[in-house]
């Protein structure tokens, strides 16, 4: 027989390092003649956009699009440190570290160009990759023109950004003002359909929302909610590594399962933003907080299908059945 | 040794990324927009270049020897028979590099190689690594290193390990690292409370499983006296700073460039293929490359902590939660890696988004002779909220309260205190986020 | 032993050992590094081509047995500049994170779309169901499909067999 | 060839390579080198099973391109196979979708879409896992497989044919080379299901196959097997006679569904308990029957 159920969950996540552990990122943008402009950063994209975030930011903040812009990535002797790509840190640390950079480096395209059209900077204006006098737009220089010019001049259109807040190592008893640098929120109701024949739980339905201040780029948060809830659900119902004696039983893919796209649920996402946070135009971190909901909604969803309440994951059909058998034999 | 001149270039230019906005409506707004990928059009063709796709002409293959044992104490190793197998160039066991010194991410207690006298406390620990010609002479010299040990009580639960007879695992015991959280008076706490639930909670070793297995290739530039590395990294300058330090050099003398990463979920924190093949680059002369296979991959590398987590909830029966008591007991296996920072996150995390007077815990992270736990997406949260939100489910059905409604009556507003006595002063919408997810799903509400 | 087969429409001539696997031939002998291994065992996906019109694991294939075939590689999808409707597609999406299982999911793709143009998404969800992603939870590579077969179709260019 | 043949290098103890293009020549090689020469046609067993170690491989008999060895036909009352045949072709195969359901419903439950289209039927047969999905559908179906040496030939039962884990009854000189199944003049239902711990590319927890054979409404002949419910798959012939001669509605599901329970003989590993897979197989016997009384009440159509 199946039967159908529901779960809520709602979690928080505290995310950067923390703890007054030393969480900094440090970026720099060059403009150059040759019409690109170059972000470089250490922050590694391990597939979750980073590269394609930063861009967006300094795409913004310089008002120029995208397509100019290249980031030079990952190299201990080209570029410095930006910390790791965990803690749910890189759009919040790398990202303002580039908007400080971008801004910089507005900043100095008035300064520079306030020299070129001798004038102040309220009388200048920067649009597109051009600036310009607000009253005469005719008088403009482009961005890669004054890059030559300066060039020529010795002067390299470039500055660098960093961000490095500040928080407290917890006393003994855990307390401090500031641990984290700022908490992500999310809730999900997952549904799901148990076999009580086989005790497989079929994924049905999974509904997120998540408080992230501002999604810089919303499909690459929609990449995120269900990739991690994909692992989430994953670690509720099917991954163990078994270790027994110091060995590992199922060292393989073959053994150790990961949910298929047969295995998968249907999503559908809203996105909170108050941009309210210290993040990048309000932008709090989102790559962790998406995996942390699924085990339990998943695990309320069952005991609302099926009245029995698990404590210990994964709720694989070996599991289920038997309590399910268990719950037979008592009625 | 070649006289080959290898160059950075060949492998660096190549990771520059482009941006497109073609598909963006508003063209002055490159916020809040779905600019696609930079990096998308690279992996779709197939030209984004991963570590394992990095070859250098008269590059040698690595292959690790591992331990053959999950706690024992090294007592020979006989690489004779392994050195005669034709295409293999080098074998090196600790005993050829006396200098080497401990690595890990947060404490450095992880051996490049075991030494002679010295234990292997996991099944990864590496014993020898080989140098040959072809990836077959380097496999058929691994199974010929022969190897005697003396075996030591294999602990494979942390409440083993804890107890007073368990062998150590390391010199200063079994636990790694205690943290205690105490706010209120939790004792209080449940004197007040009109329900209250204890539950134990447990969760399971998890492989992060990126779909790339840890692989890397390096040389050594003898000019600039540097070693340069390709292999996947989440912190380049961390993995830089261990590996010059494991081996006595200046961090500038090694060079640690980013590939394109294939999924890294945590497991990519820890040092991997790294320190290995630096020596190998440097006694060789020859480039040089080592890939896991997928089974090496899980063995080897870093889990998801399994956590024990006991809860104790005080709730009055209007629905306000008044204490709550937590115990987090996690398994880091034989290495710390990220051991110190997971399993008191995961307490600090403790009570959820939610608004509690009253709080008291502590964690302990524990050595065992498992593969070590370090980092994977959640960090310790993953394993608390599990606890915590089927706690508060538990603890609805109890009030006979519907479960949406339960949280909503103690969720976390702005100004609300975490456990840790941080006070939340800005963007706090937990709220927001179970109204709309009750509206998304049609959540009505009942129970 | 000395095989002769196409890749990407190219003939090559090569000498190989059956120790060796089409997956090895491809990555290390043609340099065709978009053919990922993931796991070596038929497991994961990541080393998908499509050989004499069939997707197969290349992992699993000793090389000699390649002797004769036409294969595609994911290298062989693009014209010139121009991407092929599912690549396009996969960018369109977001379906591409860390991008490691792309090149397999991608012939998974085109296999489905040579032999049904026009799929429903449990179609779809099937024919992918030999590749393993760890980082998209799948649903923007299933959208990816189902607006290549769009693309495709509205460019009446269904079938390319 | 711009790149060097490392042949010269040892770690590798390859020395030959057979590709041969019929059955005579293979059954030859065969007979010379008997258990020394390890057999291959789609591959996707061998190569899984001697992952890390194909450098230590010394000969190599690859069947894949025995044209001979690939067919499927219908002689009269019986469908014959040859071992070559794809789990992709026959999935996809009209005759056999038609002829016998349950088999091509087997066929399409091996492993991914990749594997389906390399891995054979044969291969399935010989490397004699347990859980090889296609045998279950085989022993219930009564299928027999013809192994044949350079000198003769024998026909052996698939019930007598699995003999332990990959372990059978061929010998070192013999290949297999047909599978026959009787195609019976009765109405007949099949049910065939897999159990694993995700929906796809996964090895069986249990797999089941049921088929019934129906004249005037009573059970004329019955096949009964189960895969990854005991050291071989299991053909349950006790159970099979229980329901002969009987209308589906003289039936008691749960009692038979409780007889196959009692004739396994699971054990605990990674994919699932002992307990989970005497409980499983009961319920989805149960199901089976459910699911051919079903639609023998709604038309016949199979599932």
């Amino acid at each position: 027989m199946k039967k159908k159920g529901r779960g809520l969950a709602t979690i928080m996540f505290g995310f950067g390092y923390g703890e007054g552990f030393p969480d900094h990122s440090i970026a720099s943008i060059e403009i150059k003649a040759d019409q690109r402009i170059v972000i470089k950063t250490a922050a590694a994209d391990v597939g979750q956009g980073v590269i394609t975030t930063v861009i967006q930011i300094a795409a913004e903040i310089l008002r120029i699009k995208p397509d100019y812009f290249e980031v030079i990535q990952g190299d201990t002797h080209t570029t410095k440190n930006s910390g790791s790509t965990s803690a749910t840190r890189q759009t919040y640390f790398t990202g303002n570290a580039v908007k400080k950079a971008a801004e910089d480096l507005l900043a100095n395209l008035y300064h520079y160009g306030s020299m070129e059209f001798r004038s102040n900077h309220p009388e200048i204006s920067i649009k597109d990759g051009e600036i310009y006098l607000y009253e005469e737009p005719e008088y403009s220089i482009s961005y890669w023109d004054l890059a030559a010019k300066l060039k020529d001049k010795g002067i390299t259109l470039e500055a660098e950004g960093s961000f490095f807040p500040v928080t407290y190592q917890p006393d003994e008893k855990g307390q401090a003002d500031k641990v984290y640098v700022a908490y992500t929120f999310l809730s999900q109701v997952i549904e799901v359909e148990v076999d009580t024949d086989t005790g497989i739980i079929d994924l049905l339905n999974v509904y997120t929302a998540v408080d992230l201040g501002k999604a810089i780029n919303p499909k690459n948060v929609e990449g995120q909610i269900e990739g991690g809830t994909v692992q989430g659900l994953g670690m509720a119902v099917m991954e163990e590594q078994v270790i027994r004696n110091g060995r590992t039983l199922n060292a393989g893919m073959s053994d150790y399962l990961v949910p298929t796209s047969v295995d998968i649920p249907k999503f559908k996402h809203y996105l909170i933003e108050d941009q309210d946070s210290e993040g990048p135009f309000g932008a709090k971190g989102v790559g962790e907080p998406t995996i942390i909901a699924a085990a339990p909604a998943l695990a309320n969803a069952v005991y609302d299908a099926i009245g029995i309440r698990f404590y210990d994951l994964p709720l694989n059909p070996s599991k289920v059945k038997k309590a399910l058998e268990e719950q037979d034999n008592k009625n | 040794m070649s006289d080959k001149q290898y160059s950075v270039k060949d492998y660096y230019c190549k990771h520059t990324t482009r941006c497109s906005s073609e598909t963006i409506k508003d063209s002055k707004r490159f916020v809040g927009q779905d600019i696609l990928k930079a990096d998308a059009e690279d992996k779709v063709t197939g030209k984004a270049v991963y570590a394992n796709d990095i070859t250098f002409d008269d590059m040698l293959y690595l292959k690790v020897k591992r331990a053959v044992h999950p706690h024992a104490i090294l007592k020979d190793i006989d690489t004779s028979k392994a050195k005669k197998v034709k295409g293999v160039v080098d074998i090196f066991t600790a005993e050829d590099i006396p200098d080497l010194r401990k690595f890990g991410l947060i404490i450095r207690d992880q051996p490049v190689l075991v030494a002679l006298g010295k234990t292997m406390r996991y099944l990864g620990d590496a014993l020898a690594v080989v140098a040959a010609e072809s990836i077959e002479a380097a496999k058929k010299a691994v199974d010929l290193i022969e190897v005697k040990i003396e075996e030591l009580e294999v602990i494979t639960d942390p409440f083993r390990a804890m107890e007073a007879d368990a062998v150590n695992i390391h010199p200063d015991g079994n636990i790694l690292i205690t943290h205690n959280l105490e706010t209120g008076d939790v004792e209080a706490g449940f004197a007040e409370s009109d329900i209250i639930v204890e539950r134990k909670y447990q969760t399971q070793f998890i492989d992060q499983l990126p779909m790339q297995n840890e692989a890397g290739t390096a040389f050594y530039d003898e000019r600039k006296g540097r070693v340069n590395i390709w292999a996947a990294t989440q912190w380049l300058h961390d993995i830089q700073a261990d590996v010059a330090q494991s081996l006595r050099l200046a961090k500038d003398q090694i060079r640690i460039i980013q590939p394109t990463i294939g999924g890294a979920f945590g497991k990519k924190e820890d040092v991997s293929v790294h320190i290995h093949l630096a020596i190998a680059a440097m006694r060789t002369g020859r480039p040089v490359k080592l890939t896991f296979s997928r089974e090496e991959s899980m063995i080897t590398q870093s889990k998801r902590h399994p956590i024990t987590i006991i809860n104790k909830t005080g709730v009055s029966s209007d629905g306000y939660l008044k204490a709550w008591q937590t115990k987090f007991i996690g398994d880091t296996g034989a290495y710390a890696s990220s051991g110190p920072a997971v399993v008191h996150k995961g307490m600090y995390h403790a009570t959820g988004p939610y608004n509690v007077e009253n709080i008291k815990g502590i964690s302990h992270a524990v050595y065992t002779n498992n593969t070590y736990a370090g980092a994977m997406r959640g960090f310790g949260t993953t394993q608390g909220a599990f606890a915590y939100e089927s706690q508060m489910d538990i603890m609805a059905h109890e009030l006979k309260m519907d479960p949406a409604e339960f949280r909503q009556k103690n969720i976390y507003q702005l100004g609300s205190c975490t456990p840790n006595g941080q006070r939340l002063n800005h963007s706090v919408n937990a709220e927001e986020t179970i109204k709309k997810v009750m509206e998304l799903s049609g959540w009505k509400g009942g129970k | 032993m000395q095989i002769k087969f196409k890749v990407n429409g190219e003939a090559r001539e090569i000498e190989v050992t059956p120790f060796h696997r089409l997956l090895d031939l491809l990555r290390e002998d043609l340099g065709l590094t978009g053919v990922k291994e993931g796991c070596g065992k038929g497991e994961c996906g990541a080393c998908s081509v499509i050989m004499n019109g069939r997707l197969i694991p290349s992992c699993l294939v000793p090389a000699p047995q390649a002797d004769g075939a036409e294969i595609i590689t994911i290298e062989g999808l693009a014209e010139g500049n121009s991407l092929h409707p599912l690549q396009e597609a996969f960018i369109e999406t977001g379906a591409v994170q860390c991008g490691f299982c792309i090149p397999g999911m991608i012939m998974a793709g085109k296999n489905l779309l040579d032999e049904n143009p026009s799929p429903n998404e449990k179609e779809v969800r099937t024919a992918l169901s030999g590749n393993i992603c760890r980082c998209t939870g799948y649903t923007k590579i299933i959208e990816a499909v189902m607006l290549a077969a769009d693309k495709m179709d509205s460019k009446g260019s269904g079938s390319d067999e | 060839m711009k790149q060097e043949n490392k042949q010269t290098i040892s770690g590798r103890d390859f020395e030959k390579y057979f590709q041969v293009k019929n059955l005579k020549k293979a059954l030859e090689i065969k007979a010379k080198y008997e258990d020394q020469i390890l057999l291959i046609a789609g591959a996707t067993d061998v190569l899984v099973e001697n992952y890390e170690k194909l450098h230590e491989i010394k000969n190599w008999l690859d069947l894949s391109r025995v044209k001979e060895l690939k067919f499927l036909e219908v002689k009269e009352d019986k469908l014959i196979l040859g071992p070559l045949m794809t789990h992709y072709e026959l999935k996809n195969s009209q005759r056999l979708k038609q002829k016998l359901p349950l088999l091509a419903k087997a066929a399409a439950a091996v492993g991914s879409p990749q594997i389906r289209a390399k891995g054979t039927i044969g291969g399935n047969i010989c490397t004699s896992s347990p859980a090889g999905d296609t045998l279950s559908a085989l022993l219930a179906l009564d299928a027999s497989f013809k192994l044949q040496s350079k000198i003769d030939s024998r026909l052996v039962k698939a019930e007598d044919f699995f003999l332990a884990p990959k372990r059978n009854g061929l010998k070192d000189n013999e290949l297999l080379t047909q599978i026959e199944i009787p195609l019976y003049p009765e109405e007949s239902l099949s049910f065939w299901a897999k159990i694993g711990r995700r929906k796809a590319l996964v090895i069986s927890t249990l797999n089941l196959a049921l088929v019934l054979y129906f004249e005037q409404g009573l059970i004329k002949r019955a096949g009964v097997a189960v895969g990854s419910a005991a050291p071989t798959p299991i053909r349950l012939r006790e159970v099979e006679e229980l329901m002969l001669g009987k209308s589906l509605a003289e039936l008691n599901y749960r009692e038979l569904g409780e007889e196959v329970k009692k004739r396994v003989s699971p054990i605990d590993d990674i994919r699932g308990t002992k307990e989970y897979r005497e409980n499983v197989v009961r319920d989805t016997m149960v199901n089976a029957l459910k699911s051919i009384e079903k639609r023998r009440e709604g038309g016949k159509n199979a599932d």
